[in-house]
């Protein structure tokens, strides 16, 4: 256990297992983004009230499920930076700042152009949406912090203080928006249960959800493994590996 | 050589940021000044019709407050870093974590203290009701203890930086808005007749936290932002 | 399948420029999610090798170090 | 952190100190252990590291470098910012300073002024202060302080030749009283005392 | 020596100014992610309700426009000051006019034209009816012009001091009201079907008005400003 | 005011200058006429009123003093401040220099920074400058300006001794090319050149 702790340590061990992993994950996990859009968009039944517009929610709940995950996952890496001063787990908490943000992105964007033929609008301020934009403000607000410092390592460590925090608030957060919006109770505007939702609809979600986990995972290790590189540019491996690769 | 006593050391810095304060008006701001200009502002944004104004007051004074905090979080630091002073106080001997706590502290009185005493005044000219008066000073004055205390970790996290901007206000607005939710809300519940315990009861609660773990993080951040 | 023809695909039933302006957005976020960092890789190695040549080739010029 | 296990006589010590900014490796294998009694300047040119060692052996600095550091005393460090609040007087400067040591009577405040020549100016805001005056206050601690470890970033920046005087006056009373100076400066320190030089190309003390 | 030609001169300092703006990639976004947040800050404290938040929508976006310029132009001369650039550019031989104008244009660039071009996301979020979209825009652009040059005046004669400058900041709000209330109403008018045109005209001639004298202002304010 | 009437010789001429600032009065009855080729350094300790002389002379104090300040060419000021924007590189700072004079070319620039030996720093941000490289950036412009007449405020401030003595070689080619220097420094000024000196408690030029 100590000596799995101590190698996810080590960059260059870190750098070639992600490079074996991304080798069959990242096409099976194109491969599965395909396969689940072309199921949800072409072979599943039209929703009775919205008509078409719902297949939309293949791409738009499973982004706002991951992007929220992946927050967690954020703060984890760093608490795990700060209290063991873990150099990958920095990396990894800046890795996912970003991806966090494009996912988000995709649920608010996905959400306001489905919105619009089913409610008539592009935006209404309820309590899931705009927590989700709160959330985005978050991730913004991480990945500004990092590239605000010029020295990275100090960088990953503000991050990790300012994801500490998150992670403390973002319950809060959520809670009290949900209060507040129940407060308001407007009437006109209703999510429906999600538990009704057919099997037809039900499975491929399902499995869009898994694909759009696996692109996060993806995303990540792609993004770590540059940020390893830029750290280490003065050790033997990285110049090793330059010369090899990049001398051409 | 026997350093000061905590609590006198933190004393000691009260005041002097008190005094500070107190000598220069532009630094921790006049939030009461920006107050009442932006009080003013918006019934000529929005057209003066009373009772709209009247019914939108709770949250009007409460988004006012917030923002008077955000814009004065950002100096808490600043001139000290910039003249030095805070590389000698993070080298002082005592707590750095009641340290931060004392300049969170003087920050409040200047700001949110002085700004929930006289919302009175700023509430009656916009219409509200005098029965909300009570909850509308209540809350301001628990809230904005909150939000001086995120604020800070904020304003700790980014004062070193070369290229940082008004980052703080894209990395506290969110944290800022729960205190905004139950503010505004306990107003309302008072102009609705409704008990307003509850929300004083959960901003109390967010104060006990914040106050709990606030300077933990303003001290790492400053630790962070002293090494260059 | 559930659509008969190609163009009841695009359409949708009048929804299709929602649904497909949806998804072509999310392809665009995640083609650059996954190009961006292995072109930032590339360049990356290819820069680092060309500075680790260079630097071989000759010295620097000032009497500084250059680790 | 502060070592009570450590001897006496070692107030600081420092191991294999290594740094690297820019991309430039600017000092490395640095080894430091001073003692009680010690008058050391770091020497090097504009650029070459000083300021940098220097905050971190003062415990400023805490990532990016290699090696250790022990500090097992109070230290005084005086960097190139002088810490003084031009809205405050002189007076009030030192009476609240923020570096947490015990708190100064009056009476010592106003002798701490008089030696660096503000006599007059304790209740001038400082900022209506000249360059040299404004550093002086900060000087002040030196004759305030008990920290028996003295770290003074270029103290003399500014000083009129009367004040380097008095200064170097000041710092050899500190060492005779078993006190530790490290200092930096590009003007040539005259003090009746042994200097040792910290050489930061070699890394070693002379 | 010949010094360089004045168009010359004022080129460099618009892009000189420009690129500090850009190297804190921050400070680029933040006016437009402060506007973001504190839009969203509105429903949180007035309430979500869709026709309530269309209907305050102009007065809202053109508040937080307000704010949002006065916040940043505080910052146009501080830092040049306090680095004594602006002793420098006060001894250059170019007429100082010009060099201020240019200042300001290089923040306005930065703030009120990127907010211009932004608002219609905004306003799409509070509600606003597509068709009073083009007004806001255009009202902003306009608006915010202004608002750069009057907010230049307060940053020159504030900036030099050490203390009490919130008051003169002030004394520059009573010039950002009208701008408010043409602005507003502009877009106002456009949501009521009423023509825009008379109100955007009025902006024009307040732009034209501040272009030909904040700068001999703001000069005068530096002047003093930098005389200890 | 720039007048061209003034005999060519003079380039700068003030009479019965005074200030009182503070209460006190700092100087009073100052004469002076600074010629082509003079090096005038102006004398006296911390809070004397040097840098309030000279800000009055260069034209940046315009309210509150008595007498006459006469211009007659144009002049570069160096005050204590650097006017170095950090976020800018030193190549950057140069470039766009805000004081307006003509643009220079980049490798005029460039020569600049090599002369301050700043080679290889060109494009840093200056922030991550040290002190003393910090203030090289702004001395670069020494080698680029035209102005006969040079102001300049404790110029020596965190240069290092190499870098003092090849500002004094500057100040040296600038002399003999007809220039005129008038300086604070509380350190000595070594340059083989006959040196006057104005001391502000007399008046007097000596
Ligand atoms: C621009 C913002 C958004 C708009 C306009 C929007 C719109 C919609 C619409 C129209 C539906 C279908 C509702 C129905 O079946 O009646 C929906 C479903 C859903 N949305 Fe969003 N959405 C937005 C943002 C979000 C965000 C940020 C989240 C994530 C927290 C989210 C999570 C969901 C989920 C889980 C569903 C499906 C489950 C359900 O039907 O209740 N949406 N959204
Ligand atoms: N924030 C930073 N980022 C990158 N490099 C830096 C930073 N700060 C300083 N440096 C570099 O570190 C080197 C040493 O700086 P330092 O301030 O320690 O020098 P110094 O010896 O004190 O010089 P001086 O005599 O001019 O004060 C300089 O070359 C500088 O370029
Ligand atoms: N803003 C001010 N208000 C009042 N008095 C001031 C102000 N600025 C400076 N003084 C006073 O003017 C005097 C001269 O200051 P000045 O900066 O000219 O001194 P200096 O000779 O340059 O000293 P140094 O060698 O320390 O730079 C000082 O005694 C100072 O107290
Ligand atoms: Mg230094
Ligand atoms: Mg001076």
């Amino acid at each position: 256990m100590w000596t799995l702790f101590h190698k996810f340590g080590s960059p260059p061990w870190l750098y070639r297992l992600s490079g074996a992993i991304l080798r069959w994950l990242l096409p099976i996990t194109l491969l599965a983004l395909v396969a689940g859009a072309v199921w949800g968009l072409l072979f599943t039944p039209p929703d009775f009230r919205q008509g078409n517009s719902y297949r939309i929610i293949y791409i738009h709940v499973p982004a706002a499920v991951v992007a929220l995950a992946g927050y967690y996952v954020m703060a984890i890496a760093g608490a795990v930076s700060l209290i063991w001063r873990m150099k990958m787990a920095d990396i990894a908490m800046r890795a996912c700042a970003p991806i966090g943000a494009a996912l988000t992105f995709v649920a608010l964007v996905t959400g306001s152009i489905w919105g619009k033929p089913t409610w008539g609008t592009w935006w209404v301020w309820d309590a899931r949406i705009t927590s989700m934009l709160i959330l985005f403000f978050l991730y913004l607000g991480v990945v500004a912090l990092y590239e605000a410092y010029e020295n990275k390592a100090l960088a990953a460590k503000a991050c990790a203080v300012l994801s500490l925090v998150g992670t403390v608030n973002i319950p809060i957060i959520y809670k009290s928006v949900d209060w507040w919006y129940s407060l308001h109770q407007p009437a006109s505007i209703k999510f429906t249960g999600g538990s009704t939702i057919d099997p037809s609809m039900l499975y491929p979600l399902l499995f869009m959800i898994s694909a759009f986990y696996c692109l996060f995972v993806c995303a990540l290790l792609l993004n770590m493994r540059v940020e390893i590189l830029e750290r280490e540019q003065r050790t033997a491996w990285v110049r090793a590996l330059a010369t090899e690769r990049g001398g051409s | 050589m026997k350093p000061a006593s905590t609590a006198a050391f933190c004393f000691r810095l009260l005041r002097r940021q008190l005094v500070l304060g107190l000598r220069r008006p532009v630094e921790l701001g006049n939030p009461l000044l920006f107050f009442a200009m932006v009080v003013a502002l918006f019934p000529l944004g929005l057209g003066p019709a009373p009772d709209t104004l009247a019914s939108f007051a709770p949250g009007i004074l409460w988004i006012v407050a917030l923002l008077s905090n955000l814009l004065t979080s950002d100096a808490v630091f600043r001139s000290d870093l910039e003249d030095g002073s805070l590389e000698q106080l993070l080298l002082a001997p005592q707590p750095l974590y009641l340290a931060a706590l004392s300049y969170v502290f003087a920050q409040w009185l200047l700001t949110g203290f002085l700004l929930g005493l006289a919302s009175p005044v700023f509430a009656l000219m916009l219409g509200l009701a005098p029965a909300a008066i009570p909850a509308l000073a209540a809350s301001l004055l628990l809230g904005t203890a909150v939000l001086s205390l995120v604020g800070g970790i904020g304003a700790a996290l980014t004062v070193g930086l070369k290229r940082g901007g008004m980052l703080i206000s894209l990395l506290i607005l969110p944290f800022y808005m729960p205190v905004l939710i139950f503010g505004s809300g306990a107003v309302q519940a008072a102009l609705n007749g409704n008990p307003t315990g509850p929300f004083l009861a959960i901003l109390a609660a967010f104060l006990c936290l914040s106050i709990a773990l606030a300077p933990m993080a303003i001290a790492a951040g400053l630790r962070i932002s002293i090494d260059t | 399948m559930y659509f008969e023809s190609l163009s009841a695909v695009l359409q949708m039933d009048g929804h299709g420029t929602f649904v497909w302006s949806a998804y072509f957005i999310t392809l665009g976020v995640i083609v650059s999610m996954i190009y961006v960092p292995r072109r930032r890789e590339k360049r990356f190695l290819r820069q680092l090798g060309g500075q680790i040549r260079r630097s071989e080739g000759s010295n620097p010029p000032s009497a500084r170090k250059e680790v | 952190m502060v070592n009570d296990s450590a001897p006496v006589a070692v107030v600081l010590s420092a191991s294999e100190l290594g740094l690297e900014r820019g991309g430039r490796e600017l000092f490395s294998g640095i080894n430091l252990q001073l003692t009680r009694g010690q008058l050391v300047q770091i020497e090097g040119p504009n650029g070459a590291g000083k300021t940098s060692l220097l905050r971190i052996l003062a415990g400023l600095s805490r990532y990016g470098f290699t090696g250790q550091v022990e500090r097992h005393v109070p230290q005084l460090f005086l960097g190139h910012q002088s810490a003084v609040k031009g809205l405050l007087t002189p007076r009030e400067n030192l009476a609240w300073h923020v570096a947490g040591e015990s708190s100064f009577t009056a009476a010592a405040i106003d002798a701490a002024l008089a030696a660096v020549e503000l006599y007059g100016y304790e209740d001038v805001p400082s900022h209506a202060l000249s360059a040299g005056q404004h550093r002086r206050v900060n000087l002040a601690r030196l004759y305030l302080s008990q920290a028996p470890l003295w770290l003074l970033d270029e103290p003399f920046t500014a000083i009129d030749r009367g004040g380097v005087v008095a200064l170097e006056a000041r710092m050899l009373a500190h060492l005779e009283q078993g006190g530790t100076v490290l200092l930096t400066s590009h003007q040539p320190v005259a003090v009746a005392y042994p200097l040792l030089r910290l050489d930061l190309t070699t890394g070693q003390l002379q």
